[in-house]
């Protein structure tokens, strides 16, 4: 009985940090994938997410109605993800370094944002309030409600993104825009359209995120370093270059994490995650899923 | 290294295999070149005839099975960069040269990593080598990234003839070239052989390859199917099999 | 801040300026370390509201010995050491700045040497492990740095005795002798933990475990929790400090309780503990050293923090107080020197001085420049919970009310 | 170019002229140390530079270096007593022995997956520090380290001057070590590795080699900064590591321009007294950060090759290329497919 309780709180408590880091490197792998580079903003795109549901949330004093409170969370992502591909994206796309300037710009995006969340917000912490509150019994093993949202959702959220990537005019477009943007040009596909879309739906997917993250966790303008820096780890470990895989290594790391924090302890299991990565990385250079292209 | 007897092959190439998973890129592939040879391999697309640049070189992998020797050595075992400073030699397909370093530059860097010369004497053999394949000189200081496409394949084969090489690959070195600019390609070639360097080509223009080579390899599925001297090797049923076969698939 | 400030603070610098002071114009500057972005920005803020409330009152009420108090702040960033430094040479640059104040200004406190090397009065409230360890082997090479923090020696001693008090007295049924302690790895959490468990030790209790927790934000505390609802201790406590870990804690000690008392370490004293909270926290103890003592025994806590709330509209928590008082402190022996270069000499009087203040009845150890601590002086504090207020119940002489069985345990 | 060669060197010549002469008008020491700070961080972004820039090597591990050379040099000259000369030499070999570390595995690795495990490292390097805290202090940190002597000379009571000199006599040793080093065949070698890995092998360039000197010669100098920063500071602590010192840094090696050494080093100078410039303004914290980084977009919008192509006979390379090739190049090209 102690072996299935023990299980089953590993197991629980991976798949809550996997949903967690599957929402999270979701968006910047769609990022990653279609334009090749990182946007380091995304981590504050979701704590961006987070204090706009805040203030329209009873929590914050606005106490619009949901849909209200929806439409302008939404609106507020779009915004923000279209305005960081026009302004610290965009004119860097024929630069031969294009991957370092845009560290450089998205990490100027990220202070400025967060600076201005401070500005707006101040720094002292904040919490949503959760969208389903209780707790859950779950395999024996008691979680909140909101973090069983956040395990039902998280899934229903990525297969909407397949299913839009997969099926979806736009989405086919993407995918192709990813795999070859010449190719897709002279096809006659408007890439510059189908990249503003891809940072769009990242920042919709990241504010999502962080409204879900915010509710579990507590609000503070750095809110979404922490995230950033996992989701960042997922989409390189996951192998480079496809959604499927950040995923699978989103659930994956989740578990693992899960199980060395039940047997080594919260103190080393982050060093012991890190050395993990090196050493899968000296066997499989191209990352955990990642193919070898011959 | 031990002094070569005439007999000896230069290059020999014995039962190499590269496998990816369940595909067989190259399959048991075993072929020798004499000194002074120039020697031609064709094949259809995906045939591996650019794979087995690859794992002759090293770069970037080794095979997964079988040995080659460089004039009774092995060499298999030795690093990337230790097989072309032994004196084997490749260029690419795609343009590969160091874009941001001047022409001068990308041929001296050979001559000092690959020739392991002096900066002194891999300067002049860097002047020397751009003189061989008679790029102006009033290109050589451009940025390589700056140079035309046929000025890239000067530079590509100057850089590995400064390095002094026994051997020297060339993988499809007409790709991308204008059919005057295919011609001289085909003088160049013979400039390097004149100066001593064997020479081993993977052409898709079947008529550069017929032209020049003296003996003739194909390849299809990973595997040789046909070797020989050119003419010969042409009317080979099973080598026409295998480019018809092709053409009709792709039409 | 708001319009209506400006104009009453533009209004009050025209009504001094009007008074035909002694001396006109002297502008005496004070200089506030805080950090102001990154992790700690909201203490940060709260260091340099507190001393902006008490320069303006002491401005409105006519200076000090002749001057007029100005505050310029240095932003400490993260904390790191050049950011500190830049920001202390920043302040030290002007000559008219002549005394220095900050809850924290880094972990190690290592600007102290910096400072007292420019003979700068300075003020901390903070990390008093730090400044014993630098300033107690030589007092005399640090005359001029003063710590309104007491030693945190009672935290480790103090609770055993308090929970036998309450056992003895009926108030608290314990059913075993066994305690869990956990901790994040910072000097202050952890020298705390440590210093429990060997108090726990002492008096025959069984320490079931001592884990220590990497320092950062915890999200995740389940794993320890299941390891506590095994053992089943009468005692849980936990010394991370940081009030977004602790509310997680809470949250997630509450899914599935046990029959424990549950106590952390310094976080509930932040505001923003009871929010995040709510009814949730009703039940949890905790205690405070050098914090606010708002009890009615102690007037000028309850007057400091009304000046606060009505000034910028929240509740302080210890920095906002603290950074008043430090202010205040300094104002008094800027009084009796009467000139604020004279550095050395108003330090002295600092560290002879005593005053009561909103932690207390403040005095300094010569040995440590450490606030002295006691029920006399400053002393600790044991609060808990209830429905959203923190009920002082030890030291009996400032007691505000009795403790009560958390809901969660059998009664 | 022999012209504009001379005037290169000319401007260079008056730019260490009028560092030398620096302290000499300004007195003040606030602006001692805005400038020290500065020469400083100019070390690191400089030789950070020489791996990111020249080698083409996502290193992001150059800040955990920087720790290492801090602690090291910290705990030798502290709780070991060797002379704090002594031990700033060791902090650079520390750094050095660090890079080796981690060039283990990455130079096998291909472009962004060096990324992760340089990463990785500063979090394993962060997590010893803060875990060993009966030796390193932990969080708490290392206060009390001795600071750098000479006889006669007190350094605590000179307005830092001497601090001055010193910092500036290592930054000019750094940038002069690293022009030399980028304009010998080892500098070659590496560009040319950087620009076509395979290409370079088939040159007869051993790559493993070349990165494992890049790594430890990057690593040496930003050891030798961080060995002077902690006994300048006389402090050592974990914040160091934080993801902020790292873009601060990183700031600085990209808005000065990669590939160039003194763009760094310019960038340097300028961010440190821009931030600090606008940390007088009251009320301005969170301000002061948001200008900085639309100074450095607008920067890198006007100057992509960053503050450095401003400068004579600027580090032209040619941009032109096209999008195609784009994420090959960064994935690293695993693709030999014919």
């Amino acid at each position: 009985m102690i072996m299935v309780d023990m299980l089953s709180a590993i197991l629980v408590s991976g798949i809550v940090l996997g949903s967690g880091y599957a929402l999270m490197a979701s968006g910047l792998s769609l990022v990653w994938t279609t334009l090749g580079i990182f946007n380091f903003a995304h981590g504050v795109l979701m704590t961006l997410g987070a204090y706009v549901a805040w203030t329209i949330s009873s929590g914050g004093g606005l106490g619009l109605g949901l849909a209200a409170g929806v439409a302008v969370t939404v609106a507020a992502l779009i915004g923000a993800g279209i305005l960081i591909e026009r302004v610290v994206v965009r004119p860097f796309y024929d630069h031969r370094d294009i991957l370092l300037i845009t560290v450089m710009t998205t990490l100027a995006a990220m202070i400025f944002l967060q600076n201005g969340i401070q500005l707006i917000w101040g720094a002292r912490l904040k919490q949503l309030a959760p969208i389903v509150p209780g707790t859950v019994q779950l395999w024996r093993t008691t979680i909140s409600a909101q973090e069983t949202l956040m395990i039902v959702l998280a899934p229903i959220v990525l297969a909407a993104l397949w299913l839009f990537l997969s099926r979806s005019r736009i989405g086919r477009g993407i995918k192709a825009v990813g795999q070859n943007a010449d190719a897709a040009r002279l096809i006659g596909i408007d890439v510059s359209r189908l990249f503003i879309i891809t940072f769009a739906l990242s920042a919709l997917l990241a504010g999502l995120t962080g409204v879900l993250l915010g509710s579990v966790r507590l609000l503070t303008p750095e809110f979404g370093s922490e995230p950033l820096v996992k989701a960042l780890i997922i989409v390189i470990f996951g192998g480079l270059g496809s959604l499927g895989g950040t995923i699978a290594a989103a659930y994956l790391l989740g578990i693992i994490e899960a199980t060395l924090t039940f047997f080594i302890g919260i103190y080393w299991t982050p060093s012991m995650i890190f050395l993990l990565l090196i050493v899968v990385l000296l066997f499989r250079p191209q990352g955990l899923l990642g193919k070898v292209v011959r | 290294m031990l002094e070569t007897n005439d007999n000896q092959p230069l290059l020999e190439v014995r039962q190499v295999s590269r496998r990816f998973g369940a595909l067989v890129a190259v399959d048991r592939v075993s072929f020798s070149i004499q000194k002074g040879e120039i020697f031609g391999i064709a094949g259809p697309n995906g045939s591996g005839k650019s794979t087995l640049f690859n794992i002759i070189t090293g770069i970037p992998f080794p095979p997964s099975a079988g040995e080659v020797f460089l004039a009774g050595q092995p060499i298999h075992k030795l690093r990337p960069h230790q097989i072309s400073r032994a004196g084997v030699l490749r260029t690419f397909q795609k343009d590969a040269e160091f874009a941001t370093l001047s022409a001068l530059e990308n041929v001296y860097a050979s001559a000092v990593y690959c020739g392991q010369m002096g900066s002194n004497e891999a300067r002049v053999a860097a002047q020397q080598a751009l003189d061989d394949v008679s790029l102006a000189a009033e290109r050589r200081t451009k940025a390589a990234s700056d140079l035309s496409v046929f000025e890239r394949k000067q530079l590509m084969i100057a850089s590995a003839i400064a390095a002094r090489p026994k051997v020297l690959l060339l993988d499809e070195p007409a790709a991308g070239l204008t059919r005057p600019e295919t011609s001289d390609l085909a003088d160049l070639i013979y400039t390097v052989h004149g100066r001593g360097i064997t020479i081993v080509l993977i052409e898709h223009v079947l008529p550069l390859l017929l032209k020049v080579s003296e003996h003739l390899m194909v390849l299809n599925h990973g595997a040789v199917i046909a070797s020989g001297k050119p003419e010969e090797v042409v009317r080979n049923p099973v080598v026409v099999a295998a480019y018809l076969g092709k053409r009709e698939a792709g039409l | 801040m708001s319009l209506s400030k400006l104009c009453t603070s533009l209004a009050l610098a025209a009504l001094v300026a009007a008074t035909p002071a002694n001396s006109q114009d002297k502008i005496a500057k004070i200089g506030v370390l805080a950090p102001l972005t990154g992790g700690s920005a909201a203490d940060g803020n709260e260091m340099v509201n507190g001393a902006k409330l008490a320069v303006d009152e002491i401005n409105a009420a006519g200076g000090v010995a002749g001057y007029q108090l100005e505050v310029v702040v240095g932003d400490t960033q993260n904390q790191s050491a050049d950011a500190v430094t830049s920001a202390f040479e920043r302040l030290a640059g002007d000559r008219d700045l002549n005394a220095m104040f900050t809850g924290y200004a880094s972990g190690s406190n290592f600007e102290i040497e910096m400072i007292a090397e420019q003979d700068m009065p300075y003020l901390i409230a903070a990390n008093s492990a730090q400044t014993r360890d630098i300033i107690a082997a030589h007092p005399d090479k640090f005359p001029t740095v003063w710590s309104l923090t007491p030693s945190y020696d009672a935290y480790n001693t103090a609770m055993v005795p308090v929970l036998q008090g309450l056992e003895t007295s009926g108030k608290l049924k314990l059913t075993n002798r066994r305690a869990a302690l956990i901790s994040s790895d910072n000097p202050y959490s952890k020298s705390i933990m440590e210093g429990l468990k060997k108090s726990f030790e002492d008096a025959g209790w069984s320490v079931t475990s001592a884990d220590l927790l990497p320092f950062g934000e915890i999200n995740d505390w389940r794993t320890f929790l299941a390891k506590v609802r095994q053992d089943n201790p009468a005692v849980i406590i936990n010394t991370d400090y940081q009030p977004g870990n602790a509310a997680k804690f809470l949250t997630q000690f509450l899914e599935q309780p046990t029959d424990s008392l549950v106590f952390i370490q310094y976080a509930p004293s932040v505001p923003e503990f009871l929010n995040l909270t709510g009814k949730q926290a009703t039940g949890i103890v905790y205690n405070l050293l050098g914090g606010t003592l708002n009890t009615p025994k102690n007037p000028r806590a309850a007057e400091v923090m009304k000046k606060y709330n009505d000034n910028y509209g929240n509740e302080p928590g210890t920095y906002g107080a603290l950074l008043y008082e430090e202010v205040m402190f300094y104002a008094n022996a800027l009084k009796k020197v009467g000139d604020p270069t004279k550095r050395l000499e108003i330090s002295k009087v600092i560290g002879e001085s005593h005053m009561q203040i909103a932690s207390g009845m403040l005095s300094f150890d010569p040995n440590t420049h450490l606030a002295v601590q006691g029920d006399n002086a400053i002393p600790i504090q044991f609060f808990q919970i209830w429905d959203g207020k923190r009920v002082l119940f030890y030291p009996h002489e400032y007691a505000e009310g009795e403790f009560r069985m958390p809901p969660w345990m059998k009664q | 170019m022999d012209a504009l060669h001379n005037g290169k060197t000319w401007l260079i010549a008056l730019l260490v002229i009028t560092g030398l002469l620096v302290p000499i008008f300004v007195e003040d020491t606030y602006l001692r140390h805005l400038f020290i700070i500065a020469f400083v961080y100019g070390m690191v972004a400089a030789s950070w530079d020489l791996t990111l820039g020249y080698a083409g090597i996502f290193n992001f591990a150059h800040i955990a270096f920087f720790g290492v050379g801090i602690y090291a040099t910290g705990l030798t000259a502290k709780v070991l007593g060797v002379d704090p000369w002594m031990a700033m030499l060791i902090g650079g070999l520390a750094a050095s022995a660090a890079a080796a570390i981690v060039a283990l595995p990455i130079v096998r690795l291909k472009g962004v997956y060096v990324i992760l495990v340089t990463f990785a490292f500063s979090q394993l390097v962060l997590q010893v520090v803060i875990s060993q805290s009966s030796i390193t202090g932990g969080t708490q940190g290392l206060v009390r380290v001795p600071t750098i002597w000479l006889p006669g000379y007190n350094f605590l009571r000179d307005y830092k001057l001497g601090y001055y000199y010193v910092a500036f006599g290592l930054l000019v040793a750094t940038t002069v070590c690293l022009r030399c080093l980028v304009r010998s065949d080892f500098g070659l070698s590496i560009k040319a590795l950087r620009d076509s890995e395979d290409y370079g092998v088939s040159r007869g360039i051993p790559i493993a080699r070349q990165r494992l000197k890049a790594l430890v010669a990057s690593a040496f100098f930003t050891g030798m900064a961080g060995g002077f920063y902690v006994l300048y500071l006389r402090v050592a602590s974990p914040e160091i590591f934080d993801f902020s010192t790292a873009s601060l840094v990183l700031s600085m090696v990209l808005v000065g321009g990669t590939s160039s050494i003194y763009g760094p080093v310019f960038a340097a100078l300028v961010l440190t007294f821009m931030s600090e410039g606008l940390a007088n303004i009251d009320n301005f914290a969170e301000g002061r950060f948001m200008i900085v980084a639309v100074t450095m977009v607008v920067v890198l919008l006007f100057f992509p090759k960053g503050l450095a192509s401003m400068l004579p006979n600027g580090f032209g390379e040619k941009t032109p290329e096209i999008l195609l090739h784009r994420k090959r190049r960064i994935a690293g090209s695993t693709d030999h497919a014919e």
